[in-house]
């Protein structure tokens, strides 16, 4: 049984390529793209998402928030893509119950993997790099 | 381009150290980044213009291509990454340093001498609670001013188990019977939003304290 | 974690302010860096990646993309370079500002009145120039301080025709008869490796004038 996605994030580029990426492969069914927050939280009220992937920074919701949303109303896991570790927001997705966060500039099968483990029930966190130079 | 500058000392001193301060950070930063994002961009837009030449002709080399710009374009994520990390105060960082100018700057007239201490792990406090705790500070320095005739304050900031407390205490003529005005009816509504508390006590000298809980349940 | 901060004042409240304005303007920056450059590159990333995976199998749409992300990187080099403009400050800024907290600085606790005056475009003066003419404000404020008695000091910045010229003049008591120290012998020092030339003038309280030539001749 495939792994039900949805994407959301305000950069097209970004909901673009994951689809491809995502779509290509066996194991996941893209069900559903959109570019904000409030339209996240809507379409997994709406539809049966297994895991949504969503951005920090989008208009009208931000990503932070939709999970609060989605946690508390539906049983999709939620799942954080980041450009860059913003640990305020970070924090605060996990408290809010995301399911881990992932910068986006991981390679293709570490986001499928950590797409897989969270739809299993685990938490991800990325390995934050700390090099203070 | 034909302009007069006269100094007033202090006032027009923070002013310049200040602006001075952010312009010299401001440099660092855009050389820092400069050299490295120009580098990444045009490496890989040179890459990508001969893999778009050969993807149909060659299509194996123009994956290698790709390959490569993809590793190119990871790496120099990776750098700015780094760079914003080491440039990027944490909150708690900002919110500490807000706190000591705020009161550096509320007392520097005055004779009320200040220390300001802090224990247990700042980072835990999340960044919107610092707003509230620098209000809520800001109002109870006002007060000591106003009221407390006191040599000495102190602003005590204990990170605990399910708290986060913070103290103003002064050694002034304190308060037996309290009317509360705007000032700490406004420290109990920024405090109950956060779903905290607010302790008062006017019998030793006179004493906020604020706890806020660390679980948020706004 | 388990720290103690003693607020000593003026001092520690000028260390504090510099800091704070640092992080302050670190979290801006950091901000507008993570719009502009933090999206061309994740979003050309992520899209190189999918041109990967098509690459055989759809070769029409990969070459899509390619040309797609050669447009993406193309204007994004252009926006951050414009970012990177807009976070760099001019030199000129710099210098001016650097010199004007000197001179707080140098005068805080003194009785000495400056006034800092320029005239001509600023611009024109390189960046190198600028730590020449630091360094030698800077001896000269040492050394009204410590001989003049005067009561003001002007600093005064023209950029001319030909050279750039920066006056440091005090209204105290001069000086007859000038044995150059370490100090003056410092300032020609510096000047003359611009292809400079110092004159000093101790008759009518002290002036030393550092003649810069605007064609560099190193
Ligand atoms: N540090 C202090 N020492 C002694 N008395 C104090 C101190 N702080 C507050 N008080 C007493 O508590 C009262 C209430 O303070 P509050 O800040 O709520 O109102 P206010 O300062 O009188 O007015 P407002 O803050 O609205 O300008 C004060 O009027 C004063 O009598
Ligand atoms: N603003 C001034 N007013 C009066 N006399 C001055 C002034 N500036 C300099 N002089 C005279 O010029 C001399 C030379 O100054 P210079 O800075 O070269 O040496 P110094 O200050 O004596 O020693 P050093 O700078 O090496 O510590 C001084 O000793 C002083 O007599
Ligand atoms: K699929
Ligand atoms: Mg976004
Ligand atoms: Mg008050
Ligand atoms: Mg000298």
């Amino acid at each position: 049984m495939k792994i039900r996605i949805l994407i959301a994030d305000d950069d097209s580029l970004i909901r673009e390529s994951l689809k491809i990426i995502l779509g290509m492969d066996e194991d996941f069914d893209v069900v559903g793209c959109v570019e904000n927050g409030l339209k996240a939280v809507e379409y997994c009220l709406r539809e049966r998402i297994d895991v949504a992937l969503l951005d920090v920074r989008m208009p009208v919701l931000n990503g932070v928030k939709a999970v609060k949303e989605i946690s508390s109303k539906t049983n999709t896991k939620t799942l954080i893509l980041t450009t860059f570790d913003d640990d305020e927001y970070i924090m605060e997705a996990v408290k809010n119950g995301a399911k881990g966060y992932l910068l986006k500039n991981n390679s293709p099968d570490k986001i499928k993997d950590a797409i897989k483990l969270v739809f299993s029930g685990n938490t991800v966190m990325q390995d934050i790099v700390m090099d203070k130079i | 381009y034909d302009l007069f500058i006269k100094i007033d000392r202090n006032d027009e001193y923070k002013k310049d150290l200040k602006y001075l301060s952010q312009l010299e950070e401001r440099n660092k930063i855009a050389q820092e980044i400069h050299d490295s994002i120009g580098h990444t961009i045009s490496g890989s837009l040179m890459q990508l213009e001969a893999a778009k030449l050969l993807v149909y002709k060659d299509t194996d080399r123009a994956a290698g291509i790709i390959v490569n710009v993809i590793g190119i374009l990871r790496n120099g994520m990776e750098s700015i990454r780094i760079t914003l990390r080491n440039i990027k105060p944490q909150s708690e960082e900002i919110g500490i340093n807000r706190l000591k100018v705020l009161i550096d700057e509320k007392l520097s007239n005055s004779n009320v001498r200040s220390s300001l201490v802090y224990k247990g792990n700042l980072l835990e406090i999340p960044y919107f609670y610092w707003k509230v705790i620098y209000e809520n500070v800001k109002e109870a320095l006002t007060n000591v001013l106003k009221y407390s005739n006191a040599s000495n304050v102190r602003v005590n900031i204990e990170v605990l188990n399910k708290f986060i407390k913070v103290e103003v205490k002064d050694n002034g003529r304190g308060s037996d019977k309290i009317t509360k005005g705007l000032g700490i009816l406004g420290i109990e509504e920024r405090t109950h939003e956060l779903g905290g508390k607010v302790i008062i006590d006017g019998s030793d000298g006179f004493t906020i304290i604020t706890l806020l809980p660390k679980e948020v349940n706004k």
